[in-house]
């Protein structure tokens, strides 16, 4: 199955993902922040889909849209407090942070200008789509076994950390 | 001259304070909420789930019933009394006549007081299946409610053959009956009787060991004996906490003297208890009803009751086990038509006191449970 | 609108790896900043799978890495969000300007 | 074009795989369609089963038997007055509807209703599920939230709480039904179809696969899905006599009825899993016992006979109506209905349409048969308090699923060996 308007299928989702990401760092609501950062990562789930990466794109919503933005919007509703919303939003070095951050993306776009002879243009067909989520499978359970056994144990001890620092009393 | 320092706004507890205790969320539950059984309006006030108090408002369904009373005949009052507790309306009129009888040093003749037993026994099974209905529902069950209020028509059958009233019923007056029963009425008692059991069976099959029943009433709402007493509980919610008190035994009134049956009493105090107590009430009432409907006197049913009723100047406080608890009504005389002042004890009013006592440290879903098992009725609550 | 090329793919992860910073550095609900952070990682991820593309699974199975460690940094951080706010009443970075409280 | 519209009908691949556009458009249209209508259904049977579990009638005044009651409610609620409260945030609560509604749709997008009849076949399919599943949570939180009132809120609160907590063990749950894919071939599937394909192949439904296993896996997930469409007796986000209505209280109207419309197309959807994964998905009952090709016709012709057999029904009803004047317009729908069933029956019976439309009767009846469960655990069970709730979701279902997934990948495991062990013995 040959995919179907690529380009305007691309800049539809990466548009939409930037103009929900400048509105999670631009809304004074940190509901609404939240929420746009899920129609970021949802566009993002779709471009992975264009990249033939479908387990890293469902991963991506089980994972971060269903399970770790839950968790957010879950804290927001606890500690949503109305003065929050009168309050100031940016700090005090608010202009040397965008000063900092867009110097930053000057340079990132400076290599990006320079190095973009570097990237292949056409892609390698390597990757059938269709045992992408064995590949991934056998390479995480394989070749990258110690990995994912320490990825679990940083889970475990994320989650201990968690209960404890948001316990009352332990 | 050394003043006492005001350490209050320090806030030293606030270590022991949680994120939820610095925004305690007060819900307000009424007066129009599906499960506060009419217009009860309880605020509560939440961390969380977890009910930290709860204040009960009431008077949304006030009539001045006892007001009404001072500006009434002694029998043209009767009507009114049904209207306080109208799923019970039958012991309501029971307790007010019976209190305007000791007024006047009068008694009902025998066969009017098995009929007064049987009515009122009728009228205890049908209350309790509201209750049952009611509280299930509450608690999720969609199906005990229907299946309640199915036999419960049997019960309004009985009523509506007698009085020719389902609800209200009025059916007694003072000084005895004024209907003689209708043919057939021990049959259809008798009758009703053979009927029910089995439909209390299916009842108890539904819920008496249902897991998610029993884990949602159990340890739920638990009310200490000591409790109860400092706080003027009465009827199954007393009586499943463990204390022994009937007024059908302690100062027995009517026919219930010559009556053989047991009080049940639960163990726990909780809602789980309260539960069994009311349905072992329902297979007492009928053990009540087979006794007394076996042992009807022939005679008259009306004692000998002046036209004009005009007490002698005097008080009378005068209390039977209602459905819901002690029903009392204390009546001052001035020796005129009317009574000077009427009071009214309506258990549910004062079971509804233990409320806050129950539900404190437990979660919402708790005070629901909790209101349903108190089995309160809000026209009596209000009056 | 031409073909869709890695580079195309690598400029909206830089764009949101900017926007990512500039939220870390600019907001003060530390909510909002742990987002921004989210953000960060989302770019990161976006350039992994796009090289992916290119070179192999590899940047496939990094990219899962990374949401697990993303799930474990919201699950810290915002345990770390509650314990303040239980303490502090606010969630304003710059107002965590005590070691201990 | 219209070629290539002919060739599809021959070919025996799903719209997806074939590339053909036109006709995954006509099946989504058709899935959203039925979906509809199945949830119309659904409220029909709701009411009618429950009422008469519980010694009543249902709805009886629109239309014969109340036939036309949902349509009656849909018309009302379309017409209702669009209430939008005061301080409520208005894009999250005019969005949060949309949201809740659009990804309990676009899950039947990988469901296989038979061999072709999906509109395509996803590699992850399941995976697909779980994370629009997980999407829809998000709509009933910012329905919550954004309503700015305090029923709502606790009850999104919960139902985020409750829906997260049960996906893991749904998750290990359908990760046992993956693990049984892969055991005769090594290589497992994520797919829908090869799912059921596999199942195929193995001669055996998921459910009875490693006898108490498959079953055990079946039920964790039997368990979790009635939690993940919030119905009794886990309803506690809506439930009635705590929280007025949970999470869409502050709806009424169209919105409201959206909210309706997503909960019963998710627990359409959650059912379509269940049945593909451990019921064989559109696979025949009995394969294995009754066998040969004079069964295969038998059960070939069972879509139409049922549908015949309402019909009678119908007929049966429509002469027992009372034959008074007030009631003959009710007997004539009722029999017009039965004449409409009857001809369904008929087209069923007849031989092409026979061979391809039975997949699909016989996946329906299966999700049919867990729709009538959710309707009757309804009529039974009271409803679980929040913390039993999560006891029951985290210390009993969590470790029976991962207990179920260990053993399963033991068993397998030994067959695997045993088989190999025995190749090398011959």
């Amino acid at each position: 199955m040959s995919p179907v308007a690529t380009p305007v299928f691309f800049y539809g989702l990466s548009i939409t993902a930037i103009v929900f990401a400048v509105a999670v760092i631009t809304r004074r609501n940190a509901v609404h922040a939240a929420l746009s950062l899920i129609g970021t990562l949802v566009s993002l789930a779709g471009l992975y889909l264009m990249l033939y990466a479908p387990f890293v794109a469902a991963v991506q919503i089980v994972l971060y849209a269903g399970g770790i933005m839950v968790l957010f919007l879950f804290v927001i509703m606890l500690v949503n407090l109305d003065q929050n919303l009168r309050q100031i939003q940016f700090n005090r070095q608010w202009v040397v942070g965008l000063i900092a951050a867009l110097a930053l993306g000057g340079l990132l776009l400076f290599v990006i200008r320079q190095g973009k002879e570097i990237f292949p243009l056409a892609y390698s067909a390597a990757l059938p789509e269709a045992a992408n989520t064995q590949q991934i499978g056998i390479a995480l359970y394989g070749h990258y076994m110690l990995a994912f056994e320490i990825a679990s144990l940083l889970l475990l001890v994320a989650m201990v950390g968690a209960v404890v620092m948001a316990k009352k009393r332990i | 001259m050394s003043q006492p320092i005001d350490t209050s706004f320090l806030d030293l507890d606030s270590k022991d304070k949680t994120f939820l205790d610095s925004t305690e969320m007060v819900l307000n539950m009424g007066p129009q909420h599906p499960s506060t059984h009419g217009v009860l309006r309880v605020i509560l006030k939440l961390d969380g789930e977890k009910v930290l108090g709860t204040e009960c408002v009431i008077g949304y369904l006030h009539r001045g019933v006892e007001k009404i009373g001072e500006n009434r005949t002694y029998p043209m009052f009767n009507p009114y009394v049904d209207r306080m507790d109208y799923v019970a309306a039958v012991s309501n009129g029971l307790g007010y006549c019976e209190t305007v009888e000791h007024l006047l040093s009068v008694e009902a003749p025998p066969r009017a007081q098995y009929i007064r037993v049987i009515l009122t026994e009728l009228c205890r099974i049908a209350s309790h299946q509201v209750w049952l209905g009611t509280h299930a529902l509450d608690i999720g069950a969609l199906t005990p409610l229907f299946y309640a209020f199915r036999d419960r028509e049997e019960i309004l059958k009985i009523f509506e053959k007698y009085c020719g009233a389902r609800l209200t019923t009025h059916a007694f007056r003072i000084g005895g009956c004024i209907y003689e029963t209708y043919d057939g009425f021990e049959q259809d008692v008798r009758k009703y009787c053979g009927f029910f059991l089995p439909k209390l069976d299916e009842y108890e099959e539904l819920l008496t060991t249902n897991r998610i029943w029993v884990t949602r009433t159990k340890k739920v709402g638990i009310l200490k004996p000591e409790d109860c007493i400092a706080l003027g509980v009465t009827g199954p919610v007393l009586r499943a906490s463990g204390v022994k008190w009937d007024l059908r035994k302690a100062q027995p009134y009517e026919c219930y003297r010559d009556m053989d049956f047991e009080i049940p009493t639960g163990l726990n105090g909780d809602t789980y208890d309260r539960y069994l107590v009311r349905i072992a009430e329902m297979r007492q009432s009928v053990r009540i009803l087979q006794q007394a409907v076996e042992a009807i006197p022939s005679g008259p049913i009306m004692a000998r009751v002046p036209k004009v009723i005009k007490p002698a100047v005097g008080e009378v406080y005068h209390s039977i086990e209602a459905p819901k608890g002690e029903l009392g009504y204390f009546i001052v005389s001035d020796g005129s038509t009317q009574p000077y002042r009427l009071r009214v004890r309506p258990p549910s009013f004062v079971n509804l006191q233990a409320l806050d006592t129950m539900v404190r440290g437990m979660l919402v879903a708790d005070v629901v449970a909790v209101i349903g098992t108190l089995d309160i009725v809000l026209g009596e609550v209000d009056r | 609108m031409g073909e869709i090329t890695t580079l195309h793919y690598l400029v909206v992860a830089a764009a949101l790896l900017i926007i990512g910073t500039i939220g870390v550095l600019t907001r003060r609900n530390v909510v909002i900043i742990l987002m921004s952070i989210e953000l960060i990682l989302n770019a990161v991820n976006l350039n992994l799978v796009a090289f992916s593309r290119l070179y192999g699974l590899e940047g496939q199975v990094f990219s899962i890495f990374v949401i697990t460690d993303a799930a474990a940094e919201a699950a810290v951080g915002l345990g770390i969000i509650i314990a303040f706010f239980r303490n502090k009443e606010t969630v304003n970075v710059d107002e965590a300007d005590l070691l201990k409280w | 074009m219209l070629a290539s519209w002919k060739s599809y009908l021959s070919m025996d691949v799903t719209p997806g795989e074939a590339g053909s556009q036109l006709w995954a458009t006509v099946y989504i249209i058709a899935i959203v369609l039925g979906i509809s209508l199945a949830v119309i259904a659904m409220n029909w049977l709701e009411r009618k089963i429950l009422a008469h579990m519980q010694v009543r009638l249902g709805p009886m005044r629109v239309g014969p038997h109340g036939l036309l009651q949902p349509l009656a409610d849909a018309l009302k609620l379309l017409i209702k007055e669009d209430i939008i409260p005061a301080n409520a945030d208005k894009l999250v609560f005019w969005s949060a509807p949309v949201v809740v509604t659009m990804t309990a749709f676009i899950t039947f997008l990988v469901v296989p209703f038979g061999r072709t009849h999906a509109v395509t076949d996803m590699n992850i399919g399941v995976l697909f599920m779980l994370g629009l599943s997980s999407l829809g949570v998000l709509g009933i939180i910012m329905a919550g939230w954004s309503s700015n009132s305090h029923y709502p809120l606790i009850g999104s609160l919960r139902s985020s709480a409750q829906m997260v907590s049960y996906e893991v063990a749904m998750g290990l749950a359908i990760v046992c039904a993956v693990l049984l894919t892969s055991l005769p071939t090594g290589t497992g599937t994520l797919s829908m179809i090869g799912i059921v394909e596999a199942q195929n192949a193995q001669r055996t439904w998921f459910v009875f696969k490693f006898f108490p296993l498959g079953f055990l896996a079946f039920m964790v997930f039997a368990i979790a899905m009635i939690a993940e469409t919030n119905r009794a007796p886990f309803d506690l986000p809506e439930a009635e006599s705590e929280l007025v209505a949970g999470f869409h209280t502050e709806y009424s109207g169209f919105r409201w009825s959206l909210f309706f419309l997503a909960e019963y197309s998710a627990m359409l959807a959650v059912s379509s899993i269940a049945v593909t994964l451990w019921l064989g998905g559109w696979l025949r009952p009995f394969a294995n016992t009754l066998g040969g090709p004079g069964w295969d016709l038998a059960f070939s012709l069972v879509p139409g006979l049922s549908f015949l057999a309402m019909a009678a029904g119908c007929f049966l009803g429509a002469m027992r109506m009372p034959k008074i004047v007030q009631m003959r317009a009710q007997a004539l729908g009722l029999g017009a209905f039965g004449a409409l069933l009857a001809l369904l029956g008929l087209v069923l019976l007849a031989s092409g349409v026979r061979q391809r439309v039975q997949d699909i009767f016989w996946f329906v009846a299966k999700v049919a048969c867990f729709m009538y469960l959710y309707i009757w655990y309804r009529g039974t069970f009271p409803r679980y308090r929040f913390d039993q709730l999560m006891r029951v979701g985290w210390k009993v279902l969590l470790p029976l699923g991962l207990g179920v997934l260990i053993a399963t990948a033991i068993v397998g495991a030994r067959q695997e060996l045993g088989a190999a062990i025995m190749r090398v013995v011959r």
